[in-house]
């Protein structure tokens, strides 16, 4: 199979379809909405599910429908219609069924705009609805990557009987490379023994999430933090880039990731020992990874394209033995290579007092000329 | 008299289950529970039905009936049936909701269900209150009606008339069937189960959206004893809400 | 007049007066017994005979707490005469 | 030695800016190249400006994004006053009109400026001045040969502008022999 | 004045209307109905706006256009409820409107039960909405702190034009106790100079969240971002007690933090070294209190109705000086105050051997048969 | 000819902006902007005036309108309205709203807003599609009509009827005045103002929620020039949306 | 020394246990002490059993909750089998009718078997039955003078049931007659 | 014949030719010029004064680009006049 050229959306979508996904429910936003478009002719093309519904609250809900008979279902959007979905993930999530959302990520809060961002963190990796709950939240840094992440949601949704977030950020969305698509999966037949097919020949079947005893929800609850832990256990996945030697380890993820790559290599090119961890799993996160990091590393960068989210799960794994500093931009606004390249280059010469001596971490500010930006450890 | 011999004339229905409801003494969605049972057997569909449940008094109607069922968040019954039938057009998929679920908080869902003409039956319950969380002001609440949330009546100057769901949707296209019953009475009881097995035969004929909206009564928060509510109900809430067809397409009369 | 009877399952029955209320025949009362979950249970009280089977009591008991006999004669299907009172 | 090429195109909607930087991306993935394009999106296109950013590189392309490109084509005159301060030292500024002519050139990189749509116009289509604007490019950045992008023009064309392939790669081949093979400025 | 017995959520309506609540919009939801059902004739009796809404979504929307007019207004409801209005709070956070929500939390995920629960932490204060940003979170203990918290509410949400939220779990809002009810403040007259209030001899106002360039959109960022420093620096409230020789400090707010109080006094009765943190703000959370406790402690015990989500900003103040402990129940399910005490009892034994050794973090569990529950310092 | 002098017949209205749109060619848009700017000088409410926008291509109008003005979440224009004007009753408050912002993901915030019969002014344009994010299918999309995301054209069977919704909401008792205007020509774009005119007429009087629906073209996402997006306007939207009176309340005649 | 006593009622919807509690949190906090009042609430109040905690203290209260009271008063039989064994060893179990006599009594509490329903008919109004299990819950535990409950019941009574006033009150005194003073049990 | 004359703005004209449909002298036309947004703005050209203020064109333009002015009597109110073409 050959490269093709894919656009992040579209591949994303193509993926789906070739991972089985049986349906697809969504309502249009920027950045996300070629995702939709690609679906509404392919999908009927190849005799599958695709309705456009009448907003994100109904996407959801239809998908909560789909995935209770079964089914591969997914949907897609950007951050003001993933905000919507949140009653609707937290009662996905309580029932134990499979699902796979997309959340193109783009500037916020409230209406914002439609540039890259990655400030859904929170809101995907601790859970922004209501309750006890964590969706695997996987995070493509390449459109190739987009494609494989997809294909592996629907497998970990449909394994853990789960919610599956993979976040873009608008610029994986938008983007174009060139990357290879697997073989079309054969549609699977059989239904999982709990879907909602009608009681032929069983005792009936329910999904619910209303369990109005404290026992009962709580022993409930007890199960998913068991699949949680199960899957904390299992399923991290993150990529790393000259971490044997690095004083200085870079954590970034999905288009920051990748900048920050460009950014390492122009230090590197300048002999720093600098080394990126890269999660491709949100959640898990790479946390026993970055505290065995923390050992060896003499500081921490986090670069995201928000105020500071990822940022307290890396603090929270590397446990103050080793400086975490940050560098952030927000509001769809991309960091350059350039730009990173200057606070590691700045970070790495204040690291030359070998030994760290503190914990600071600068509130998430873009270098201005009155504010030097990150500096070292102190 | 040796040719006679006792039969019976009136049993639970199978899809009935054999246990006893939640429901406060006089609960009329007990009865509506059964007249669904009762059409489910005859028609023969237990076994590729599917039910969507609201969140409401009747959130536990899967405990009552055998066939599948899905919990729906509050309102969104109809996006969610939208999805189990769209996956599965052969089965049978009903959503049982009450005027808060269906009428306040899930209108989008049950209008934009409706225009699209999904191929589910509704069954609109609406006892003018929410029952569940204790009596509130529904968007079918009369005026004057005195709820814990419209104290001293409702005040059609400011929280507005009551909505009248199945004159509301039955102009939209992808209606194929709404109509209003009630259950105050045997007659009314009969009459209501004929429309359920007509809104389910629509579903079977591949017609559209089909709702039958029932009134029904909620003693409790009427604060009214179970037969002084079916009365108010009569007295007071026909009138607003007559029982009538409201649309009932070709093919189905 | 046909000729009826009436059971009514004390558990199931919540007492709501319902079936008193729409019984002609008068036979249906409240007990005095207290359910397992706090009601009193309708109870049927017929020595006379009077019910007619007609099953009004059971289509309007909202918990479906009351089953229906009537003799009838033994050609006439079962299945025919229940449609009279169900549709 | 790993060799990177960004290039951004900017005009305004309706010039053809994103697909002439697809063609390069196309181009670049096709000659066995890293490629990545990303578009500026959104609802400023309708009207407004819109620009792309292609990057060709030997190896595993880090970010889709660049402040200072090594070559930029621009269409129109906001495009010209954004972009034209932009373009790395040494590298390449394709102007592909007569606008901003009051603007001041800079030394440190090569500026061509192509009459694409004059070029466009002999060849009977306006819209064809972005694949004139690539020629030029190719032709002083080497990035790519020639060729390659008249395969890409080949491979990538829609459907429905499949009979003007010929003319596309004419105004390809004008623009190109427009730009004198003179050694890239330092 | 003296003291009444009031219930939570009647309390709450009261208070909200003496600090100067103009305007009320809400759906009915158990355990918080009662607050809506209070503003319903209260509300109409002081000559001011009480609506129900069609829904969440409409309620949180409609307290966005009347912040915007320039009005003090609230709105309430529980978890799934809040999970509904994840948008509209990005948007009201986006505007710099001051707006006050009370989240009375019930057991979830999905539609779970109406018991009480303190599940919606990361959704409040991490802010399960889209973008950067955190509500101002607010945690009463009693009823009387829920009064003053209410009228505290209302201040913060009006000098920082910012959305507050209050977080009572579904005991508080159910439970009576004797409070004092302050005097009812007049309603301020004059309004915002930035209020829609119609162009009159002025130019026009105009609230928006959209910022189309990813220039304005970060430097709007930039700005919420100063404001929310401001906020960590100037509001930050807690209650301690017994901190000042203890040796191991229990953290737990809300309901939790007076079921500690009560295992705390069993524990002093037996000579236990052991006090407790309250955070009365989640956000802004007392994080220097604690990273000056982790000097003296030599060990923390979080205490949840979840999973452990506050938990992990006490990890992020603590950072691994000392070992941080963690007993939750899910579900809607209560700690009790000798349960609690067993926690204690265990961690104090083990915390003989002076220096604490390790970090252990035991995932949210009740102590069951075969699992012995928090271990001692490891 | 003495006594003839020059004077300005047509000129924009105060309340617009002197700026420019970034709207596309031929967007009418603009027009309706300048038809409720218009009404606004001549009714003298343009100091008491606030406009809540919605998202959507016109989500910048309150750049091109000199009146107070808030943006709404995508759809819930309605609720904030009802926001605004329940605590200043005195104010006149509108809502400006596309028809995948009113007639799709807000479906509900205008049906119970004109439910409760809040006393607020909704132009609702509707231009068969979402034209911001790039011209999917709308509720109000034609039967066969392609867009990006009906690729083959609009099915019913699959996506249903477009909504009509100045029918759908004339019923309600809280609606004062219901009407479905175009633009597509001068005449036409006279009766559109007068309308809107009445619409705010209903507002300044207190009878209820008033809805002007206007047809609007779409170039763009039409893929037609101007000219012939006015011209398809009238072939195709005019005979599935009639122009007409769906809702006149007394007084308002 | 602090002294903090917690009472369970329970019973059926409509046997008025939370109002039972609340009367018992009312007299407590006119005497001054510290009170907190906790219904368990929601949907199953409706046709199945509603319970409530009271807890009446000397100092500022911790948990509004309790696993294990001091006393209980319970209305019906599954109250009784819920509650009986959680009753705090020498504490006070007042069952209010003469459901589960099959019950096995402990020995370690004083169980108090009241007939509050013959009292409360004989007084002319069932509903009273509770007033009557809380008379002898005071006249059990004497966490509280009869009078407080008294002034509790003349202060919160509602308005409607005001002229039961003195019916309440001889139903909360035969309450408390109908305990023998003796000792507490072990 | 009314006599009148129009100005467009150029800068705000999108040339969509809306106007140049509408206007029945067939005076207005698509310019040469493109403007700072890129659009080539509709002109006026009328020699011959056949311009009668109808203002359809005004009427019609979606941008507001186009101010007409009439010729008329002195005597009658301005106000009048304009909502013959306003109303
Ligand atoms: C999002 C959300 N909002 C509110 C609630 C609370 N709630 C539960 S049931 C209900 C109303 C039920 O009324 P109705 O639909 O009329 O059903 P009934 O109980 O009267 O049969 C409400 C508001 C909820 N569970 N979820
Ligand atoms: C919650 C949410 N969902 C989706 C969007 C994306 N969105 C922006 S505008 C729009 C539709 C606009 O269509 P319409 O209301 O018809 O207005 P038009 O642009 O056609 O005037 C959509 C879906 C959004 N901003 N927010
Ligand atoms: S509250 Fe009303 S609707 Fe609910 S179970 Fe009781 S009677 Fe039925
Ligand atoms: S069957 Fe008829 S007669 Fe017999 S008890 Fe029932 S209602 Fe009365
Ligand atoms: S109608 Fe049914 S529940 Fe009611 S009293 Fe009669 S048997 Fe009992
Ligand atoms: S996309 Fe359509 S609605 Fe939007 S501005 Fe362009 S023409 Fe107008
Ligand atoms: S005013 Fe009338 S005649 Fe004059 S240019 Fe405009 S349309 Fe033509
Ligand atoms: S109608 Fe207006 S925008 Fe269109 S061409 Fe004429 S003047 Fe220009
Ligand atoms: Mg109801
Ligand atoms: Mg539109």
């Amino acid at each position: 199979m050959t490269k093709q050229l894919w656009k992040g959306n579209e591949a994303v979508a193509e993926a789906a379809i070739r991972a089985g996904c049986e349906a697809y429910f969504g309502y249009p936003i920027t950045p996300q909405t070629e995702l939709l478009e690609y679906m509404s002719w392919r999908m009927p093309q190849v005799g599958r599910v695709f309705l456009q519904a009448e907003s994100e609250v109904g996407a959801i809900n239809m998908v909560y429908g789909a995935a209770c008979a079964g089914r591969r279902v997914m949907s897609s959007s950007s951050s003001p219609g993933v905000s919507l979905m949140m009653e609707g993930l937290s009662y996905i999530a309580a029932s134990d069924v499979p699902a796979v959302l997309v959340n193109v990520m783009r500037g916020g809060p409230g209406l914002g705009n439609i540039h890259p961002a990655q400030s859904d963190y929170f809101q995907a990796v601790k859970f922004g609805g209501h309750g006890d709950y964590h969706p695997i939240v996987l995070a493509p840094a390449s459109v190739q990557e987009a494609i494989e992440l997809t294909a592996l949601s629907f497998d970990l949704a449909e394994k853990y009987r789960h919610v599956v977030i993979e976040v873009l950020d608008g610029s994986i969305g938008q983007m174009m490379e060139p990357a290879e698509m697997p073989e079309m999966q054969p549609v699977r037949l059989e239904r999982p023994a709990w879907a909602l097919t009608g009681a032929t020949e069983r005792p009936k079947n329910v999904i619910s999430s209303i369990r109005i005893d404290s026992e009962g929800l709580e022993a409930h609850n007890l199960h998913l933090q068991d699949k949680l832990a199960h899957i904390r256990g299992c399923e991290v996945r993150y990529k790393e880039y000259w971490l044997d030697d690095a004083d200085l380890v870079l954590v970034a993820y999905g288009t920051a990731g990748r900048i920050a790559l460009s950014a390492i290599r122009q230090a590197r090119a300048e002999g720093l020992r600098v080394g990126l961890l890269r999660p491709v799993t949100l959640y898990p996160f790479p946390t026993e990874r970055l505290a065995r990091l923390a050992k060896q590393a003499q500081a921490f960068l986090v670069v995201e394209m928000s105020a500071g989210q990822m940022l307290e799960d890396v603090r929270l794994a590397v446990e103050g033995r080793a400086p975490v500093r940050f560098y952030g931009r927000m509001g769809g606004a991309v960091p350059m290579p350039d730009e990173i390249f200057e606070v590691v280059r700045g970070l790495c010469y204040a690291l030359r007092p070998p030994k760290p001596s503190g914990n600071g971490h600068h509130p998430a500010r873009r270098p201005q000329p009155e504010d030097p930006g990150p500096q070292g450890a102190d | 008299m040796t040719d006679m011999q006792e039969t019976v004339v009136f049993q639970r229905p199978e899809t009935l289950e054999d246990t006893y409801t939640n429901y406060c003494p006089g609960c009329t969605h007990g009865t509506i529970h059964r007249l669904i049972a009762e059409v489910i057997d005859e028609l023969g569909i237990r076994e590729r039905t599917i039910g969507v449940a609201p969140v409401g008094c009747s959130v536990f109607i899967y405990n009552y009936q055998n066939v599948d069922f899905a919990v729906a968040a509050h309102g969104r019954a109809p996006a969610m049936a939208t999805g189990i039938k769209r996956v599965q057009p052969d089965k049978v998929v009903f959503t049982y909701q009450g005027d808060g679920d269906l009428a306040a908080i899930g209108t989008n869902e049950i209008l934009h269900a409706a225009s699209r003409g999904e191929n589910i039956t509704v069954i609109f319950v609406n006892n003018a209150t929410y029952g569940m969380t204790g009596g509130q002001m529904a968007p079918t609440t009369l005026p004057g009606q005195k709820t814990t949330s419209s104290p001293s009546g409702r005040d059609v100057e400011i929280q507005g008339w009551p909505m009248r769901v199945a004159e509301l949707l039955a102009p939209l296209p992808g209606v194929s069937y709404s109509v209003r019953r009630s259950i105050h009475d045997p007659r009314h009881i009969n009459n209501a189960k004929k429309a359920i097995r007509t809104a389910f035969r629509a579903q079977l004929d591949g017609m559209g959206l089909a709702l039958v909206e029932i009134l029904s009564a909620c003693p409790t928060n009427w604060h009214l004893t179970p037969v002084a509510a079916l009365e108010w109900l009569a007295k007071h809430m026909l009138p607003y809400y007559p029982v009538g067809d409201y649309k009932i397409s070709e093919g189905l009369q | 007049m046909a000729k009826g009877r009436i059971t009514i399952d004390p558990e199931r029955c919540k007492g709501c007066e319902i079936c008193t209320t729409v019984c002609v025949q008068q036979i249906i009362h409240l007990g005095d017994q207290f359910n397992r979950r706090g009601y009193r249970a309708a109870v049927v009280v017929d020595p006379e005979g009077k019910c007619t089977g007609c099953a009004l009591c059971a289509l309007s008991c909202p918990d479906t707490a009351i089953t229906v006999y009537r003799q009838e004669r033994l050609r006439e299907p079962r299945l025919e005469k229940m449609a009279v009172v169900l549709a | 030695m790993n060799k990177q090429t960004e290039i951004i195109v900017s005009g305004f909607g309706g010039q053809g800016a994103l697909f002439a930087g697809q063609l390069l991306a196309y181009a670049g993935m096709d000659e066995g190249k890293h490629v990545t394009w990303i578009p500026s999106y959104g609802p400023e296109i309708r009207g407004g400006t819109a620009h792309c950013i292609t990057i060709i590189s030997d190896e595993e392309i880090g970010s889709p994004f660049v402040r200072r490109p090594a070559a930029a084509i621009v269409l129109n005159q906001p495009s010209l006053e954004k972009y034209g301060p932009l373009v790395r030292p040494g590298g390449v500024l394709i102007i592909g009109g007569a606008f901003g002519e009051e603007h001041v050139s800079r030394s440190d990189i090569r500026e061509i400026r192509v009459p694409a749509q004059e070029i466009a116009n002999a060849l009977g289509n306006t819209r064809l001045a972005n694949v004139v604007c690539l020629g030029a490019l190719l032709a002083a950045t080497k990035v790519l040969p020639l060729e390659a992008l008249e395969r890409a023009l080949a491979n990538h064309l829609p459907e429905r502008h499949r009979h003007l392939l010929p003319a596309n790669k004419e105004a390809l081949r004008r623009g190109a022999i427009f730009v004198p093979d003179q050694e890239l400025a330092a």
